[in-house]
């Protein structure tokens, strides 16, 4: 039994990320969509934090919206995945449930 | 799977300045009738939605603080609260309203539906649901 | 796999329904079935057919009616919300007694128990929005 | 002195509009002017007739509508967001070949020039918005 | 020349408010309206950075916005001063311009 | 006071998840011919409007970073970028997109529109201003 979170927000704007880490169990997936995949993005002060939750949490980011923000997939965070709109449904069926956090 | 599904209300934030506090309230209410296992959560900035003595006459807008009050009537039992979103905002549950339902397994005493609960705890909520609605 | 997608935001505004979109795409063409689309809040008014994007622009509200139609998808707009928000079928706005409505084709009006309905029958539920 | 307001989210989902409402009511209790409110993003939707709120609610367009008339605040409804969100009055309608449109008393559809000058006539600007 | 800077959002959910107290001046004025109003309550994480900003940065909540979420005028930040539309008009007028921090 | 306001365009947003990047983009255009004193800040996660290489294809969005560049067309010379708040979310200077204006004071010369400030002199540029808009 594990869960899918989804992030849509900037981690650098609201708190959802931050919140959504201090809630996932080990054997979670993290999806960061929209504006949440500027969260995936490597050398700033929440690397560290990610760093840590990504021992036990599965990160990703939808790669279209990484695209879109002009991002190159180099500057994620190691261990950080890309996953397209296919990969996002099957993180939703692979997982018990979906929680968004808004 | 048996017929009836665990429900997660999601709340993370606070009422008026926005209408999902309310409309999440929408939602509970309606789906109180489906008899499915329903629990609300207050998270971040959703434990605002519970502080006593909201009064509105000032912004014009309408108060739906005590329609909180009344969930209990719809035999809405769960309203989990996080200890450290409380702490963080320097509330506590003094802060609170009271919101109370009859136990009809326990000779339909009164009991207090909401419950103080530690960040790890509300983790485990989440964890336990089978649709989480996020408002 | 049966999955079922609540809309929160509007159209344009925020990018929450075009994910949507694109997610209840992509779930159509791995083989999942997508029963129903539950438009709420702001949502609601992804359904208006008076909605005039600039030409370069996608066309949200066409865009879902064409897909509604494609696969059968079951879009229901909430009633309370839409009334709120100034969205009303033909009935709704006889009901109402207002000269106009603004529901496009392939949107229905229907009450919140669709939405909980829609988390009973499917196996995944999927929040887009705010 | 002369205030313009600048409303830039929609009704009932943020209170910004309320905001702003309350806000113009005193500026005018105080003896100042507001010769125009601009309606942009999705504070378009306020202008909405087809808006029925429940009835123990405020009916946010309605009072926008009654403040205009008593007041002669000229309500202004940014034409690019409006047509992209579906809100059009009967001119808008005829030309864009939609069969109905909303648009209620009390306002107007301009173009956002309006708003650049009412920056420069007025002595205060302030945004309501999320 | 001073400024009015008005802060909606709650300090606990975006950064608004920080972001806003980062770029006043001093002499400016910051008013904190509708969620914003979070932003004045004592005995939070951001009660330091308020007292110290509060040195050189008048602070207000809009009185009927407190009200409305249950919250007690004692619980303020001491310095914070409440005031009603009026008295948001009146700084309106007061102030050179006014900024929204949304 | 003069004929001519100091505009300031507060973009403080990501671009794409909202539409706030674009729509404020068009109100820039349509000023541009008030001939106004026009500036644009880019703050917090607005810098991230001016990002290199965005493409959405993959969104099925209009990709507006290239209006921009046109921007210098419209004689729009005053782009301002937060020092602080490019190095906040690990990005430099070279990560933008360059917007350049003929300067008619020095021989039509080509010139750079985007400057990078300090947070204080951002401070001073919106203290400097007439009318701010917030998007």
């Amino acid at each position: 039994m594990s869960t899918l979170h989804t992030v849509n927000k900037s981690p650098f704007a609201t708190q959802a990320l931050v919140s959504c880490l201090n809630h996932a169990k080990a054997g979670d997936a993290v999806l960061m969509i929209e504006d949440g995949v500027y969260g995936g993005l490597g050398g700033t002060g929440l690397t560290e934090i990610m760093d840590e939750f990504g021992k036990n949490v599965s990160l990703y980011v939808l790669s279209p919206d990484l695209a879109a923000r002009g991002l190159d997939p180099k500057r994620l965070i190691a261990g950080v995945e890309g996953v397209d709109y296919a990969g996002f449904v099957d993180l939703v069926a692979k997982h018990d449930r979906t929680q968004s956090w808004l | 799977m048996s017929d009836v599904k665990k429900f997660l209300y999601l709340n993370r934030r606070a009422p008026y300045g926005t209408i999902y506090a309310l409309e999440s309230l929408e939602v509970v209410l309606i789906g109180a009738a489906f008899e499915q296992d329903v629990s609300l959560a207050f998270v971040d900035d959703g434990v605002f939605q519970l502080t006593k003595g909201q009064n509105t006459d000032g912004i014009g807008m309408k108060n739906f603080s005590p329609t909180f009050r009344a969930l209990g009537d719809y035999d809405v039992q769960k309203l989990f609260v996080e200890r450290e979103s409380l702490e963080e905002r320097g509330l506590s549950e003094d802060d609170l309203i009271e919101v109370v339902y009859e136990d009809e397994d326990d000779d339909w005493e009164e009991k207090p539906a909401i419950r103080v609960i530690s960040r790890a705890e509300m983790a485990d909520v989440m964890a336990d649901a089978d649709v989480v609605l996020s408002f | 796999m049966k999955i079922g997608v609540l809309v929160s935001e509007g159209p344009y505004t925020h990018q929450a329904v075009d994910s949507a979109y694109k997610f209840v795409t992509a779930a159509l063409a791995a083989g999942h079935e997508v029963p129903r689309v539950f438009f709420y809040h702001d949502g609601v008014n992804v359904a208006s057919r008076l909605s005039v994007p600039p030409q370069d622009e996608r066309h949200i509200q066409q865009n879902w009616t064409a897909l509604a139609k494609e696969h059968g998808v079951d879009l229901v707009v909430c009633i309370a919300a839409a009334q709120r928000r100034g969205m009303l079928d033909a009935n709704e706005a006889e009901r109402q007694g207002k000269d106009a409505n603004n529901l496009a084709e392939g949107f229905r009006i229907s009450g919140l128990g669709q939405l909980i309905e829609m988390g009973i029958q499917t196996d995944r539920l999927v929040t887009f929005g705010d």
